[in-house]
């Protein structure tokens, strides 16, 4: 149930990617995208009743072993959200360079500007 | 608390649907940000804070530069999808992919079962187990990400120097010039 | 891209944002000297500190930024953040200190720090605070440069 | 004795930071440090040649099996990877010193080459499957800059639609890893290959479908193509010649083989899939490039088609199928850059790419047109050129793994190959003199040394096919990659 809302997620986004002309839309697809692959590591590494990664002195170590949810995947999120958001910098990037030749953030109308 | 979580991934999934399909400027930027806010509840309840509380910054800087990016064109409409036919053909292509994946995806581990708890010597119950005396972190991702995996945070730093560098270079005033020309000043300060 | 140009908002904007400024530096400032005890660390601690300066920026208009914070300033200090980090990589591979890359050397050999302390976890912390200076720098050298420049049309190269 | 793996990557990546800092006034130093850290790192891959070796970032050592960090791997491929990488990376930012007088930033342009490069060689050394998409997302994003160098109407739009695509592939191979990972536990490609064995799961092949549709992407097989004939043309000369010579091997081909063989297990079927996306892609390629007006376009479909040659071999999966495969990506590394230099040579010469627009440069630029003459002859596949030994060696294999349909295919794309490459030489080179081709006079000195070096790589490369060469590189690199398992204890040490 919770891994199909997280692909629903993903689908959502490869359709934006696929079927929208606006840049915008296709830069708010992208990192829908990147968001559901982030979501879905992190279930990944979920445990139910578990703690989070984080000793505090108080809880004894036994205990968070056998508590603790996965550490790696939320250490892959990590990087993976400042990838995304590296990615999205250069994508913006372009787009405000293509509205200021073309005067549109559409790309159909983009395409036959160009000739 | 497993039917809250699904409610907070519906609820991000609908908003997702609404960013992509509104046409109106400003309903595209509430549900972005509510896309990222279900995000951001969704990781602190399955018991990511480092992961959470990252989001929460970016998700403030991406609307602040997306709102400027689109007030900048003004309030025009979003305008519409590619054609009919494919239109028909990508969703028909994705929902298939869906049910297909759907039935596959039944081979993952449960949902509230991590993998490094069910097979033997994986790294992950390393980390809990000897993180802390190893590292001396009390925050095992923290130990990961600038110990174990240094280099993966080495990559990721890069990353977002060669996307700042990649922007710069694209929005430079002049890009070409004759062979005899002198290099230009990029900006006016 | 015709300079930064950009009038900033009402005075109550700007007393406000003048109080909160201070508030978000430390507040930014804790995120990167504890990532290793609590949640937190150098991304998410540098982006609060960018967003203290964007928060200024767009209150005060581009006069409420010192002088020193111009674009050539900033992306200087990207590229040192960048350095730093690879610089304390490549610290760990002096034969005295351990001889790999990214070792953490302060904890495997010289023994450096008690648990739970702030002094702790050797490389993790400067780690932090380098990639702190990189992400703050490089977060508010894109807001500048998507935000705020005027991207004119200054070549004569335009095919039209 | 394996430190020099972690400065492989580190001196790069240090050139991608300090170049921006000292070199934004001072564009000569700009070059004197690009071309020195491509030189230097030249030399370390030629000092490591037959050399093996693992490397365990942070010194953390695997306990009992269990792999701790991230660890960099020397085997007979990646040498030869590292190999093809650094030497055209020197002989592009030589040809790039000159070239790049035409465009402003040069600071830019050579931090965003190094990080490019940089990302390159942390996905041919890397070890560990998340670490490869870090270093792959490197390289993909300092290309995507670069494709928009120029900053005009055709390069910001071929670098949008190559972003969209590059991510979205991205995001598919994040998900495969994501799956590996909830399959395996591990990132550790070693330790994947041990803990996965070949597993039937309906999950396993929906990660290599994964993988094989995002690597796909990035090497752009056929029906994942429609990016690179807009993108590669629209770059600079020296970028058109990295993404097709080196870029889109390393994390498209490169990246594919070492995890669908040595991490997630190789087997028939994945195989039967790889022979016919190369086979499709060698004459979707070539065909298109038949109708092609404009010299980087007709180059960059030829990639298409060449790429097609290397996943045929791999798809053999043949010892002699990969080992001719390996051989002929590094073949198509020298001669397709060296196209691409000259393509960038006659539009700096002339201002066009139109070859209707050319004619008759044969005489006005000498050099460029002998250099072109040789690479068009060697991946036409006419001997003894370097190009003509791989692809032989190609359909050999195809012939002995009984794969004759696929043999005679290849021999059909060939010659269509060589039929495109005459018409290009023929209106370019020896035609009458068009209007753009009257005022053309020969290249800056450094352009002619790069493209005479790797002309004369071109005609003494099918060298390395005599048989001692061949068995201790590219045989020992085919067994790398053929014995997934032998790998990982290698790596583990057990």
């Amino acid at each position: 149930m919770h891994y199909a809302l997280c692909l629903t997620l993903f689908m959502v986004g490869l359709y934006g990617v696929l079927m929208k002309r606006n840049l915008i839309k296709i830069i708010i697809s992208l990192v829908i995208l990147e968001s559901a692959v982030n979501l879905f590591l992190i279930m990944l590494g979920y445990r139910a009743k578990g703690i989070a990664p984080i000793m505090d002195g108080t809880i004894p170590p036994d205990t968070f072993v056998r508590n603790s949810v996965d550490p790696i995947p939320q250490a892959l999120v990590l990087t993976s959200i400042v990838i995304g958001v590296g990615v999205t910098a250069m994508t913006v990037a372009i787009a405000l360079r293509l509205y200021e030749r073309y005067g549109t953030y559409d790309i159909q109308e983009i395409r036959r500007l160009r000739g | 608390m497993f039917e809250l979580l699904g409610v907070v991934l519906l609820f991000t999934t609908i908003a997702a649907i609404v960013a992509i399909e509104t046409r109106d400027l400003l309903g595209v930027v509430v549900s972005v940000s509510a896309v990222g806010f279900g995000l951001i509840i969704a990781f602190f309840f399955m018991l990511a804070p480092d992961v959470a509380i990252v989001p929460i910054v970016v998700e403030v800087l991406t609307l602040v530069i997306l709102i400027r990016a689109t007030l900048r064109v003004g309030l025009q409409p979003f305008v519409g999808n590619r054609d009919f036919f494919g239109f028909i053909a990508t969703a028909a292509a994705l929902v298939v992919v869906f049910i297909l994946s759907m039935k596959v995806f039944e081979g993952l581990p449960k949902f509230g079962q991590p993998v490094f708890a069910t097979i033997p010597d994986t790294p992950s119950m390393h980390y809990v187990t000897n993180g802390m005396s190893e590292t001396g972190a009390a925050n095992i991702v923290s130990a990961v990400i600038l110990d174990y995996r240094a280099y993966d945070t080495l990559g990721e730093a890069t990353v977002l120097f060669t996307a700042v560098m990649g922007a710069i270079t694209i929005i430079r005033r002049k890009a070409r010039k004759a062979p005899s020309e002198p290099e230009v000043q990029e900006w006016e300060e | 891209m015709g300079g930064m140009k950009h009038r900033g908002m009402t005075p109550i904007v700007q007393t406000t944002a003048g109080w909160v400024k201070g508030f978000t530096l430390v507040f930014g400032a804790y995120i990167v000297a504890y990532g290793h005890l609590t949640p937190g660390g150098g991304f998410a601690g540098g982006v609060i500190l960018a967003l203290a300066f964007v928060m200024l920026v767009l209150a005060n208009g581009s006069k409420g930024i010192p002088r020193v914070l111009n674009i050539d300033f900033v992306a200087k200090l990207d590229s040192v953040g960048g350095l730093l980090f690879l610089g304390i990589a490549l610290l760990g591979m002096l034969p005295g200190l351990g001889g790999a890359f990214f070792n953490n050397f302060p904890v495997k050999v010289l023994h450096i720090g008690t648990p739970f302390r702030l002094v702790s976890a050797g490389i993790i912390p400067l780690c932090n605070i380098a990639i702190a200076i990189k992400v703050a720098s490089s977060l508010f050298l894109l807001f500048i440069l998507l935000i705020l420049l005027r991207i004119v049309r200054t070549d004569g190269e335009s095919g039209e | 004795m394996m430190q020099i793996l972690p400065l492989f990557v580190a001196i790069p990546l240090a050139a991608g930071f300090i170049i921006p800092l000292v070199g934004r006034k001072n564009p000569r130093l700009c070059d004197a440090l690009g071309n020195a850290t491509t030189l230097a790192l030249l030399l370390m891959a030629i000092s490591v040649i037959g050399k093996s070796g693992v490397y365990w970032v942070g010194g953390w050592l695997p306990k009992a099996g269990v792999p701790l960090g991230i660890n960099l791997v020397l085997d007979s491929t990646s040498v030869l990877m590292l190999l093809t990488i650094t030497g055209i990376s020197f002989m592009v930012t030589l040809y790039s010193i000159q070239y790049m007088d035409k465009y402003t930033a040069r600071s830019r342009f050579y931090s965003l080459f190094s990080l490019m490069v940089a990302g390159m060689i942390g996905v041919a050394l890397t070890g560990d499957l998340f670490n490869l998409y870090v270093f792959l997302e490197i390289a993909s994003i300092a290309s995507y800059a670069l494709v928009a160098f120029g900053c005009q109407h055709e390069e910001l739009e071929a670098s949008f639609r190559y972003l969209v695509l590059g991510s979205v592939s991205s995001a598919l191979i994040l998900l495969g890893i994501a799956i590996v990972y909830a399959l395996t536990g591990t990132l550790n490609m070693a330790q994947i290959s041990k803990v996965i064995g070949v597993s039937s799961k309906p999950l396993f092949y929906f990660a290599v479908a994964l993988f094989i549709s995002g690597f796909g992407l990035k090497a752009a097989l056929v029906p994942f193509h429609t990016w690179l004939p807009d993108a590669h043309p629209a770059a600079p000369a020296p970028i058109s010649a990295m993404l097709s010579g080196v870029l889109i091997k390393t994390i498209g081909i490169y990246a594919m083989a070492r995890v669908l063989f040595n991490a997630v297990g190789m087997t028939p079927l994945f195989l039967s899939v790889l022979l016919f996306l190369g086979a499709l892609s060698i004459m979707v390629g070539v065909l298109l490039a038949l109708g092609q007006d404009d010299m980087k376009r007709t180059l960059a479909y030829h990639s298409i088609s060449q790429m097609g040659y290397v996943v045929l071999g791999i798809g053999l999966g043949t010892r002699l199928g990969i080992a001719a495969a390996l051989f002929h990506l590094m073949n198509h590394a020298v001669f397709k850059t060296l196209l691409f230099l000259n393509a960038g040579s006659i539009e700096y010469a002339t201002g066009t790419r139109d070859y209707n627009k050319m004619g008759g440069l044969r005489e006005k630029m000498p050099v460029t047109g002998a250099t072109s003459l040789i690479a068009s002859m060697s991946i036409s596949g006419i001997p003894p050129f370097n190009g003509f030994w791989s692809k032989l060696f190609i359909i050999v294999a195809a012939v002995q793994a009984e794969k004759y349909g696929y043999a005679a295919w290849a021999v059909i794309g060939s010659i269509l190959t060589l039929a495109s490459f005459t018409k290009l030489q023929k209106r370019a080179f020896y035609e009458e003199p068009k209007e753009a081709a009257q005022v053309a006079k020969e290249v800056p000195v450094l352009m002619q040394a790069s493209m005479i070096g790797l002309a004369l790589l071109c005609v003494f490369m099918g060298v390395l096919w005599i048989p001692q060469i061949r068995d201790s590189f590219f045989m020992a690199a085919a067994k790398a990659l053929q014995e997934g398992f032998v790998y990982a204890t290698h790596i583990l040490g057990e």
